[in-house]
């Protein structure tokens, strides 16, 4: 018996907009039904749908055997898909929050990211799961993750701002041989101004490449999820004061489009890199001296960029709004840059 | 290696605990019961978050942390109440108003709403708080408080409350194996507020043996049983024979109220506590929760300003260079100008 | 949750296991014999890290391996032979010159002697090498592979080996808690190869009890009882019941290679191999050995630039901009040009 | 009974140079003797003596409960450090190689590095141990450690290049209330080139400053660990075609010492760093973005750095030399620079 998808993963079969929580459901769906060694891990996503319902309706149709209901022990369930990848299975592994990726640290950086060069095979797997603020989740349930994976050579690093990429990066993710590290923002999986329809086609859209989210000549800002939007807010506010900022929503964080972003310095001449996470150490550092090495000659002002601060995450909700990135802070920083 | 059972006092001959600790408990009781019923409420009416409309309290979990030896002078014994769980803590000193101030996430709990859940940390009356995705940490936590006691000698120990699920987490498994090993003064208690994972099998005395530490299993047990089996754990750790995992068998809401009425009966009957002065006990517990509840909506929400608490000692991160707010920390340079070093006072 | 002990079959009067199964374990045993004394006079002949000059085999690992279905076409069982234990890779199919390659860090070895001690991984041959800080992990791992096996419903088995102080670590508990709870087919070999630790009381049997898997401790019994309780195990994986620990009690080298030669006889009296047949298989054991010991010294090391490997799937990393080497690959800009978007390639 | 310290760390009060190795051994002497709260743990550090004999004789001294062998649960007991910790004592662990943070990275992350921040109180801890390749290692026994824990906030890290330093930023990250990450290079430990005669006074290096390894004036390096020996070397060289740099070691890298380069840099214009660490996500990001955000029309060039290359650690000596930045390649970059 052939169980009927769920209706939160039909959205686009139904030529209805799709929320990032539905692409996501969606790509997952179609690339388990399209491949047969493609499995999901985590914990309570079988009977129980998974924290954020992504997989509700999967156990049905898919068996407890590819939906598997793991205990905590995120090292553990981690390392097991590694081992399962090896075996030619491609394991898609859910973390409750990407917070709790923590315990995995050891078994992704050593083992599993090292696997191809120590000549043990690629292991293509994926850990997916929510990540960042906004949500008054405290400092164990809002975190972003992609500064502790970063400097790792052999992961991929993928972070979607819209439902048509994160369903598309998501297949890609999933049919890509190397182990994939996919960011899904919290505040944009049911965030109505963000669904749209999605291509009725079976589309991927290509990791390690960025996307110009909107065109300008004054400014360059690079950001990637949640921050996509609150730049475009910011971009808004600027264009009422003729300032035109062009930006680039990165997607990919590892590997870095580092092209993309150079383009887009050498017609602006201006670079701010906007991200949620803190800022000591963050991604802002890399794009800064990869321009350096690439575009120093381009450079009409300092790199400069727009972060939350240096602090775990807050609980309260007064707190956590003043500790992210808010537009004024966007605008606040264009425009110094836009004067410089 | 074989584990030593502690000597749990099972069945309703359980003799009576002395008069001071019988109404210590009855006010846990009578309090808990009270505070249960106002978080509810309060989430219904949309003052706390809904998810705590179906909020409950184990009153066994009071009646273990109650047999610890509590002083608020920093040099009684130490618990961790679990994320979400103010039992314990009510045991320990915290107060009803404590407890709705971190649920509340109000800028006058000790974090200023910084932490999420409980953040129970208050050294002086011997309470830790959670840090960090829970499973099994707080138990290598407390096995390291407790090697600082056995080390300096000190007639303490550590209590420690974690879920079921704690024991599928390696870092549970690495903070038994090393309190066991080193045989430091800590009791685990295992408890599940959620019913049981049908997939979860876990056998926690079969656990126990494995590490060499002892075991207790509690279910609908009197308190004064609870109350025994817990002290008896404590006796063992204080005397250098190491940890105790304690299985708090999971009981329907119902059961486990009717303990506590079970033993108020039996207090009154037996313990000499009369009528009227149950009823005080009762009153004075049901006063101090009405009271917390009444006033937690004038309680002040944190400022905004207080994310810039020290990270490191002595050193706040400053604000933002792009925030404008005159009174902000680090603002003085002109507007606009980018501030650096924000997070690298010494 | 009662573990099911694997039958064992203990004493002298254990019967014999068929020519085949005698002869290849006869080989094994001299081969590693040979091969452990060849390490360490390679090691005080400077020509191997001076490290290995203790090195041993427990010929035990091999008897354990053998009783696998070991399947040179990726479709037997997999075996992690532990970070520098050649007995059951040899057992898997793989020769001492690997082995010695490794040992040496030739360029002919499968990584170039990027990875650190044995990376056995040959997926043909069902091989996957450590991968990481020790201690458990691998355990992790072969349980994914075990859950893929039984995922696919194919008769295979996994089987790792582990050090004693793999139990301590939090990884290792994650990992046979979830092949315990998935019952997959998983054999774990707790050995010891250094002197117990007096302060570790891990009981292995107890640690089995706790996860509800089977459970063998092996120590002095002869190869017939060994390969006899390792084959159980897997008979045990391969019908669902789940994972096994098999204890390897430490034992004296001498009493290692006694085991060995008692063997030996018993093959000769019981198993119907002569004398002649015996000595046959010895020295074409030792022949085997000499041989790769002879040749290490003219295998190369590796080439300098093999550092830029690929890290992803088709994308080594650049070469960085300041060397000047013409035929390293990414340095065809003038010399002299950053170099940006070394590991970037996609 | 009063045990007499051992050789290794009695080189000062002989007045005899002392090697790395004997610098950190003297610091926990030392502070173990002034101060009965310090106490340490690790793997085999006591009757053993520890994997580098770092704590050789310091059983006899201070007895089995100021020196802990712990079992293998790096995890377990960095998180136990903390409770002692919490309890008033100040704890020193001993990670075997510093590789093995891994397992504690969730601990490290999560709870110890927000105490402060989540009303629990200071967390005075130090986790030190040897890290860095050139030893054959391999990619599990010759990592560098620091961009796992950089971006956290409320971490500090140490890490020396000689034995002054050694001992006296040691003797702080023992004394300093915050938890502090101490970094040892393998091939610092016993240097004969690295040996000094050390102060005979109980001196101690205040964490967060840098240090002027080298004055000169066409270029500004920084640097730190082992690396200061290779850009010392480099500058010599460099010396003899008149190129004259300045070396900043950093020592501590977090809190970063950013007015120090931002000084250096205003005085040369020209900027290299180097790390042996691998590039992508190394610190030299964070210090180009700082000095983007502090000095940057100051800059006569693009920041640049000199790395390793983004691979594991390979295991045979061949690739390992290969993959660690070189003197020559420090030389080159310099070059580059100073001609741009
Ligand atoms: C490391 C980690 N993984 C996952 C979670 C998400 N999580 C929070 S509570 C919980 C269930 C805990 O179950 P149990 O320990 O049995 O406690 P109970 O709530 O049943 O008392 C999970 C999985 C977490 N907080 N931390
Ligand atoms: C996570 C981790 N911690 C520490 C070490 C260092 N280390 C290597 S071998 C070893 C001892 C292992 O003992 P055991 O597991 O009993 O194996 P044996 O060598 O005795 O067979 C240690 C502590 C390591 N490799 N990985
Ligand atoms: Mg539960
Ligand atoms: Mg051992």
């Amino acid at each position: 018996m052939r169980v009927e998808a769920p209706a939160h993963v039909t959205r686009t079969r139904s030529g209805e907009p799709a929320t990032v929580l539905e692409a996501i459901g969606e790509a997952l769906w179609e690339e388990m039904e399209r491949d047969e060694r493609v499995f999901l891990m985590g914990e309570d996503i079988g009977a129980y749908g998974g924290a954020f319902k992504v997989t509700r309706g999967f156990l049905e149709r898919f068996g407890a055997s590819r939906v598997i209901d793991t205990p905590i022990s995120e090292g553990g369930f981690t390392g097991a898909a590694a081992g399962a990848a090896h075996m030619g299975l491609r394991p898609v592994v859910e973390m409750q929050f990407m917070d709790f990726i923590s315990p995995a640290y050891d078994v992704l950086t050593n083992y599993i990211a090292t696997s191809l060069y120590r000549g043990a095979g690629p292991l293509p797997l994926v850990v997916r799961g929510p990540v960042g603020g906004g949500n008054r989740g405290g400092p164990f349930h809002s975190q972003n993750v992609e500064m502790a994976f970063f400097h790792t050579p052999g992961l991929k690093i993928v972070y979607p701002s819209n439902p048509r990429d994160a369903k598309g990066l998501l297949k890609s993710a999933i049919r890509d041989d190397n182990p994939v590290i996919f960011e899904e923002h919290k505040g944009l999986y049911r965030a109505p101004h963000c669904r749209e329809v999605l291509p009725p086609d079976d589309y991927a859209i290509p990791l390690g490449r960025a996307r110009t989210a909107l065109e300008g000549e004054d400014l360059t800002i690079v950001t990637y999820g949640l921050m996509v939007h609150r730049s475009m807010d910011a971009a808004a506010e600027l264009a009422r004061d003729g300032i035109k900022v062009e930006i680039v929503d990165l997607r990919t964080l590892l590997p870095l489009d580092e092209e993309a972003i150079a383009e887009s310095l050498k017609k602006t001449g201006k670079l701010l890199i906007v991200h949620e996470d803190t800022r000591t150490g963050g991604i802002a550092g890399e794009v800064a001296i990869r321009m350096n090495e690439r575009a120093f000659e381009w450079l009409d002002g300092p790199i400069l960029r727009v972060t939350a601060i240096d602090s775990p995450v807050p609980f309260s909700g007064e707190l956590e709004d003043y500790f992210l990135p808010s537009v004024r802070d966007v605008v606040g920083a264009a425009r110094y840059l836009a004067d410089y | 290696m074989i584990p030593e059972p502690t000597d749990s006092a099972r069945g309703h001959a359980a003799p009576a605990l002395g008069r001071r600790i019988s109404e210590d408990l009855l006010y846990l009781g009578f309090q808990g019961r009270r505070l249960e019923a106002s978080v509810r409420s309060l989430a219904r009416s949309g003052l706390l978050d809904s998810g705590l409309a179906g909020f409950r309290i184990d009153v066994r979990t009071a009646v273990v942390a109650r047999a610890m030896r509590c002083a608020p002078d920093g040099r009684g014994d130490l618990c961790h109440p679990g994320p979400l769980s103010p039992g314990p803590a009510l045991a320990f000193g915290a107060t009803p108003l404590e407890f709705l101030r971190h649920v509340a996430r109000k800028g006058t709990t000790p974090s200023s709403a910084r932490a999420g859940g409980l953040s129970w940390t208050d050294l002086r009356r011997g309470m830790i708080g959670w840090g960090g995705p829970r499973a099994g940490m707080m138990t290598q936590i407390l096995a390291g408080a407790a090697l600082a006691f056995r080390q300096r000698g000190e007639d303490r120990v550590a209590l420690a409350f974690e879920g079921r699920g704690a024991l599928q987490s390696g870092g549970w498994h690495e903070g038994i194996n090393l309190a066991g090993a080193a045989r430091v003064p800590l009791i685990v208690v295992v408890e599940d507020s959620f019913p049981a994972d049908p997939s979860d099998s876990t056998d926690v005395g079969a656990v126990a043996a494995s590490y060499g530490v002892g075991f207790s299993r509690v279910g609908a047990e009197p308190h004064e049983g609870i109350f025994r089996t817990a002290a008896a754990a404590r006796r063992r750790a204080a005397k250098g024979r190491g940890p105790t995992l304690v299985e708090l068998v999971p009981l329907p809401d119902d059961d486990l109220w009717a303990l506590h009425d079970a033993f108020a009966e039996r207090a009154a009957a037996e313990a000499g506590i009369g009528e009227s002065e149950l009823k005080a006990i009762e009153r004075a517990a049901a006063a101090g929760v009405d009271h917390a509840s009444a006033r937690l909506e004038r309680e002040p929400a944190p400022a905004a300003r207080d994310a810039l608490a020290p990270v490191l000692t002595g050193a706040a991160p400053l604000a933002p260079w792009t925030r404008r707010d005159p009174s902000a920390p680090g603002l003085s340079r002109p507007a606009g100008t980018p501030d650096a070093g924000a997070s690298d006072a010494r």
